[in-house]
């Protein structure tokens, strides 16, 4: 039990940075395979509207899912995490006289929530891209042009 | 003595001279980001690289230059990425105090990068018989990406030389040794990009 | 340079068909109308003040503007629609900010010693910020979605054209009909046409407001894009990508002809040039022979055959000179042949030391290339 | 026990540059370099500025003859490069460089000396492409420069070098200062200032620095490629050999949409800055703009195609970048009603400087929704490249940069020159700027959809943009009287100002915790904050006074600055500051020398500025006697 309990305090850094950014990764994988498929898929010298026989749309369609998933992953670590260690946000109120020294500590959790808080957030915003992402399939055929 | 109260006391320089300081300096980070937006710039070349690849006929390489042979290139790959170990070696010397490991390691990580560098010009001579950069957009994005990249190497060569020359004034001890770990940060990326070049230029057309 | 109103036999041509609302006005030429008649400048700005979107409404409607907002084509139509939408919902969020900042002024103020030290507040941030345009912007983004999908090249056209893009004029060719014409496009009212788009030089771009949205022209690129005009008409459009000098005097008019103008026109121009019949305009077919102009210019059924600028063997059934540079007239052609860099100052043509024999001789012979 | 004079005194001596021409060229004060970009910028401002009324001014007619078409396009690129390149990010990299270190309670940027560096660069770059003027060959090909336009068959002249070599060149000082940014901002803040109490400005420049890093080595690729192409034959963008102009568009845009972020962010933390301090409370909200700051950053990369809808791309991948274009929307609205809901929720004081954020405020939100239209594909097809385009850029970055700036001249030239500028005439300096502004952009939304394009040097009559057009031009006069009654104000303030004292406004950060204008080291004593408002807390006033008795709060060397960690700013350990050297400019004229001549094809000049760069660098890594080993 006791290295389950240290693993998980070496892995918190690397899941909270995962929690913070995980969203903004799967998005820009998302974006730039999803274009770049699309380029080649679509170039004048290619034959047809697929890439290593698979077609666009199968390839857009399950980037769109798999990354989707990626960051809600991402979402509810940071909830998890914005949980644990509560709000704390120091910049809400102004305190108006003297108060006790804070510990390294107090910092350090008040900080992390605040990290926890944006990334859930932030994987909202990165997971509204990538749905918009899979709409635009329902909607348009692939390699069209205006 | 409360967290705070330690806040308070900043401690000075010659207090912690003698021990290994704690954080990452700011140095380090300065060439974190010095390399971040290097490693960009070679991801805009090799993406220029795909992007006309894939946007032109699906000949390629164009204008029916061969497809590059791949022996000499994997010898170059082995020589450069063989030069990351003694830079490591040395980089960790230094950090233990050992001035000796670090001049060692830093004239073998030369030995190993200018016999790179050679190679490369032996391969321009090679290809140049061929093609140029001016035959087709094929030949300027080969000769660009991998002479910006011996560039690189170029530099890099210049720095360990330069650090070497310090090694031997004494610039570095045990606590002292920022330069070092820089020029180890940026020859490690150098041999990075190099695999990524590998990867796209030389067997990439082979696929 | 005169660019007043038409010149009365400017009209006569078969394919001139003006737009039913337009024709009883005087005057209502699309390009060549004095602005002294309108509004100044102050006076407008005190109308967009009042309202912005209905002035625009206006203004849109006014006679002679090649207006997004007066469309006459199904790209543009769709556009439109889309544009008051936009106009709409970003006119009420602009209302809703301007609001809350005008009650944050008219209410309490403070002074340096003040200071609020509670929190709170943040509902307008969730609210305003978040979820009211995460719902919006996705009715925006489907609709955009859905407006782009409609305006997909159509898969069946009856009619191609090739427009392709040069400094500083429009080459545009009916491959199935063996037409070869310059700077003005006719096509059949009602009826989609698709235009393959490319460029010889540097990169232009296809822009007829009122008929679709724009198309860039890439050289080693061919794009493709149509139009399908609702009504007859003479639709003005101009390069909209920077291409150099004379970016500012490249435009293109799109004719929109009812279906049996439109093949009297292509019957015509299938046909060579007229013969030279009268000994002026032989004479003038002389000089375009004998002169640098054939190195450049293509008349068919004459020896002229170069292919650096506009063919020229219907010319005399166009409405401008350079690429809607100056009305075409006897007078400006005149002034255009002996030195166009004048008008249009850059352009690949090269002043032509003519004699005046020589030039009226010309210009009958091209006024007679119907 | 030192007194807490004698300790002063020490640190004014070791902080202090001597005196005299040669100190000039040696600083690496960030104040003096800040000041420095400002006064700079301005210069390359006022340029523009110059050339936007002689355009206006040519195009107030239809068929105006005053400016012909050659000289016409030379005016708009260098209208908007000046504008973009030697005004905007410098000026804002300027208020960065003299604000960022003090909000922080730091003695310095990180690295004074590649601040220093970068400021020369800056300079040199500046006016090495403003000298094409005097030749009479400017770029001409817009600040887009799209090829093949301004590839070696269609300009070979030497206008387009002005701009690929000034800008590979200038890229160097951008990228060094944003490292610079970037460090300080993780390193040398005050104890105490966890990532959760960074003030907001200094979070801006922080993002802008990232998207910097990112953004500028694609511009840097497009222009090396096309001075490849330009110079030495190769065919990066000729179709003809295998290359292809649309690559250009893709790595300029994927720097360019970035880089309107990079402008306009920086400028919304000025706004962030000062929201707070005129509304008499804390902001609402400091996490959402936390939040929106970053996000538009990241989200900045993935907008680019919409410059590019009118190519003829595929329709699905336009509608990915569509997505983007309208999400990055909603980090802007949450900064608005942020903003909004701070000023309901306080006491408004309503001075210049906060008068300028109003007008802002009302403004920047046009810009925004014509922004949203842009990111509708047909919408943006129909009236991309039109005139609608030129007013909706000028509503996000005159509006979105311009406005800011001024708001900031008036809310902390006090601090800098420690004069407060004039009220009445700010005032009138606002309502010019705000009236004529718009009477010069609001009538652009019009004459575009009118089919009105950009980038022609005259148009003709009878179109129905006649007053639009003269309109536009009315206001553009209006706001240089604008500029002038601020120009004007500055200057008097200099001499007749009121003296601003430490603290003007009020202030909530540590920028106001020190004198006005700020000593040489900023801090005798290095403060610690709870929160992002420390100025407002009580407990941090009782402390700052403290520790100015006592010697706790005070390094023990004086050539100093503290370290703290990245997250949480725990202090790690001093670090010494490097002195005056003129070791910066040796390189930054050694970079001169390279790039002017590759710029008129000397390559021996060019190969001898590589040596002079060298020797230093190598002296300027040297480490001065005391930091050997002993």
């Amino acid at each position: 039990m006791r290295s389950t309990a240290e693993l998980r305090r070496r892995a918190a850094p690397i899941l909270l940075w995962f929690a913070v950014l995980g969203g903004a990764a799967a998005w820009t994988v998302h974006l730039l395979l999803g274009w770049g498929l699309e380029e080649i898929a679509c170039s004048p010298v290619s034959a047809s509207p697929d890439v290593l026989g698979v077609s666009l749309t199968i390839w857009i369609g399950a980037l769109t899912v798999a990354l989707g998933a990626v960051t809600v992953a991402a979402g509810l670590l940071a909830y998890r995490f914005w949980r644990q260690t509560g709000t704390t946000d120091p910049n809400l109120h102004i305190e108006p006289g003297g108060s006790d020294p804070e510990s390294e500590e107090q910092v350090r959790s008040g900080r992390t929530g605040f990290m926890a808080l944006f990334g859930l957030a932030a994987n909202g915003l990165f997971l509204l891209m990538i749905v918009y992402g899979g709409v635009s399939l329902l909607l348009l055929r692939p390699c069209a042009r205006t | 003595m409360t967290g705070d109260a330690r806040a308070l006391v900043a401690p000075t320089a010659e207090e912690v001279a003698g021990e290994v300081p704690a954080g990452r300096p700011t140095g380090w980070w300065g060439m974190v980001m010095f390399i971040t937006t290097e490693a960009t710039l070679f991801a805009a070349l090799i993406a220029s690289y795909f992007y006309l690849r894939f946007q032109s006929t699906p000949e390629w390489p164009l204008g029916g230059i061969k497809t590059p042979e791949l022996s000499l290139p994997l010898v170059m790959s082995v020589i450069l990425l063989s030069s990351s170990a003694p830079m490591a070696w040395a980089d960790r010397g230094i950090r233990a105090g050992h001035v000796g490991r670090l001049r060692l390691g830093l004239a073998a990580t030369f030995v190993l990068g200018a016999t790179f560098l050679g190679l490369q010009f032996y391969e321009y001579v090679t290809k140049l018989r061929e093609f140029t950069p001016t035959t087709n957009a094929y030949g300027s994005l080969f000769f660009a990406i991998t002479g910006f990249h011996g560039t690189h190497v170029l530099v890099g060569l210049l720095l360990i030389l330069f650090v070497q020359v310090r090694a031997w004034l004494g610039h570095f001890d045990r606590t002292r040794h920022l330069h070092v770990q820089t020029t180890a940060m940026y020859w490690h990326f150098v041999d990075a990009v190099w695999v990524v070049i590998m990867l796209s230029l030389y067997i990439g057309p082979h696929l | 340079m005169t660019l007043q109103a038409p010149r009365p036999g400017r009209r006569a041509g078969t394919h001139t068909t003006r737009s039913p609302r337009r024709a009883g006005r005087p005057g209502g030429s699309r390009w060549g109308r004095p602005s002294a008649s309108r509004p100044a400048g102050p006076l407008r700005w005190a109308v967009v003040v009042v309202g912005g979107g209905l002035a625009t409404q206006l203004a849109g409607c006014g006679q002679t503007s090649p207006s997004a907002l007066d469309p006459h084509g199904s790209g543009a139509d769709r556009v439109a629609g889309l544009w008051w939408l936009l106009f709409w919902i970003s006119a009420v969020v602009f209302a809703v900010v301007t609001v809350l900042v005008l009650v944050a002024l008219a209410r309490r103020r403070g002074d340096r010693d003040t200071l609020v030290r509670r929190g709170g507040g943040e509902a307008l941030i969730v609210i305003g910020g978040v979820i009211v345009p995460a719902i919006v912007l996705t009715a925006v983004y489907v609709v955009g979605l859905r407006d782009l999908r409609a305006l997909t090249v159509p898969a069946h056209t009856d009619l191609t054209v090739e427009v392709t893009g040069h400094d500083w004029w429009w080459e545009v060719r009916y491959p199935d009909q063996g037409i070869v014409s310059a700077n003005e496009l006719h096509v059949p009212v009602g009826r989609p046409v698709r235009l393959l788009l490319t460029s010889r030089d540097v990169i232009h771009s296809f822009w007829v407001p009122q008929l679709t949205v724009k198309t860039d022209l890439i050289p080693g690129h061919t794009n493709t894009t149509w139009v399908q005009a609702s009504r007859p008409g003479t639709y003005r459009g101009q390069c909209a990508e920077y291409c150099g000098l004379q970016h500012a005097k490249m435009a293109i008019f799109v004719i929109a002809d009812p279906p049996d103008a439109f093949d009297r026109w292509v019957a015509n121009e299938r046909q060579p040039a007229v013969a030279a019949a009268d000994p002026v305009a032989a004479r003038g077919r002389l000089a375009l022979e004998r002169n640098s102009c054939a190195a450049c210019h293509t008349v068919r059924g004459t020896t002229a055959g170069g292919t650096l600028g506009p063919d020229l063997t219907h010319f005399g059934s166009r409405r401008t000179i350079g690429a809607g540079a100056l009305p075409n007239t006897p007078g400006n052609l005149g002034g255009w042949i002996v030195n166009s860099q004048t008008v249009k100052p850059g352009n690949r043509m090269p002043p032509q030391p003519l004699t005046p024999e020589e030039l009226q001789a010309l210009l009958a012979y091209l006024e007679r290339l119907k | 026990m030192a007194t807490v004079v004698e300790r002063t005194q020490r640190l004014a001596e070791s902080w202090t540059e001597a005196p005299g021409l040669a100190s000039w060229f040696k600083t690496v004060d960030h104040k003096k370099i800040g000041r420095r970009y400002i006064w700079t910028a301005s210069l390359f401002f006022a340029m523009a500025g110059f050339e936007a009324l002689a355009m206006r001014t040519q195009l107030a007619r239809p068929e105006e003859g005053l400016i012909g078409p050659g000289a016409y396009n030379q005016l708009f690129t260098m209208h908007g490069t000046t504008m973009i390149f030697l005004f905007a990010t410098p000026m804002l990299f300027g208020f960065g460089n003299y604000f960022v270190p003090l909000m922080l309670g730091a003695r310095d940027m990180a690295f004074p000396r590649l601040n220093a560096f970068g400021y020369w660069v800056f300079l040199f770059a500046g006016l090495l492409m403003n000298a094409s003027f005097l030749i009479g060959q400017a770029p001409n090909g817009g600040w887009f420069n799209y090829v093949p336009l301004t590839g070696p068959e269609y300009t070979p002249e030497v206008n387009i070098g002005f701009y690929t070599v000034g800008l590979l060149f200038l890229g160097i000082s951008t990228t060094a200062g944003a490292i610079n940014f970037i460090v300080t901002t993780f390193k040398l803040r005050a104890p105490g200032m966890s990532l959760n109490r960074i003030p907001l400005f200094v979070w801006a420049i922080l993002a802008t620095a990232f998207a910097v890093v990112f953004a500028l080595p694609a511009l840097n690729a497009d222009n090396a490629m096309l001075l490849l192409d330009r110079k030495f034959g190769f065919h990066f963008f000729d179709p003809a050999m295998g290359g292809d102009p649309v690559l250009w568009q893709h790595l300029f845009w994927l720097f360019g949409h970035p880089d309107v972020y990079i402008i306009v962010l920086p400028a919304l933390g000025i706004v962030s800055a000062i929201v707070p301090v005129f509304s008499r409370r804390p902001m609402v909200g400091y996490f959402w703009l936390v939040l929106a700051n970053v996000a538009t950053a990241v989200i900045s990369f993935g907008v680019w195609v919409h410059h590019m809808f009118a190519v003829g791309l595929p329709q699905l991948s336009m509608s990915f970048f569509s997505a983007a274009s309208l999400v990055i929307t909603i980090p802007g609205g949450i900064q608005i009603f942020a903003w909004v809901a701070t000023m309901l929720r306080g006491r408004l004081v309503l001075d210049t400087p906060m008068l300028f954020v109003v007008g802002f405020l009302i403004s920047f939100v046009a810009g925004g929704l014509t922004g949203v239209m842009f990111a509708v594909v047909p919408f943006d097809q129909q009236v991309t490249d039109s005139y609608f385009v030129v007013a909706h850029f000028h509503y996000v970055l005159f509006v979105g940069a311009v406005f800011p700036i001024l708001a900031a001249v008036y809310y902390w030239m006090p601090k800098i020159t420690g004069r407060l500028l004039d009220e009445r005439l700010g005032k009138l300096s606002f309502w010019l700027i705000f009236g004529g502004f718009n009477l010069l952009f609001f009538p652009m939304h019009i004459s575009g959809l009118l089919g009105m394009p950009r980038r022609v040097y005259t148009y003709l009559p009878g179109l129905g943009w006649d007053g639009w057009n003269l309109a536009s031009t009315i206001g553009a006069y209006l706001v240089a009287f604008g500029f002038l009654a601020t120009f004007v104000n500055f200057l008097w303030s200099l001499r007749r100002g009121r003296p601003a004292g430490d603290d003007p406004w009020g202030g909530d950060s540590l920028e106001w915790a020190t004198s006005s204008p700020p000593p040489p080291y900023n801090f005798a004593a290095i403060p610690v904050v709870h929160s992002a408002y420390p100025l407002w807390e009580e407990r941090f006033r009782e402390r700052l006074d403290g520790a100015r008795g006592s010697e706790e709060r005070q390094l023990a060397g004086d050539h100093e600055v503290l370290r703290t960690s990245e997250l949480d700013a725990t202090p790690e350990r001093a670090i010494e500051m490097p002195e005056e050297t003129i070791v910066p400019l040796v390189v930054a004229l050694g970079f001169l020398l390279a790039f002017g001549g590759l710029l008129v094809s000397q390559y021996v000049v060019a190969a001898a500025g590589v040596p002079v760069v060298l020797a230093g660098l190598a002296a300027w890594a040297w480490p001065r006697r005391e930091e050997r080993p002993r």
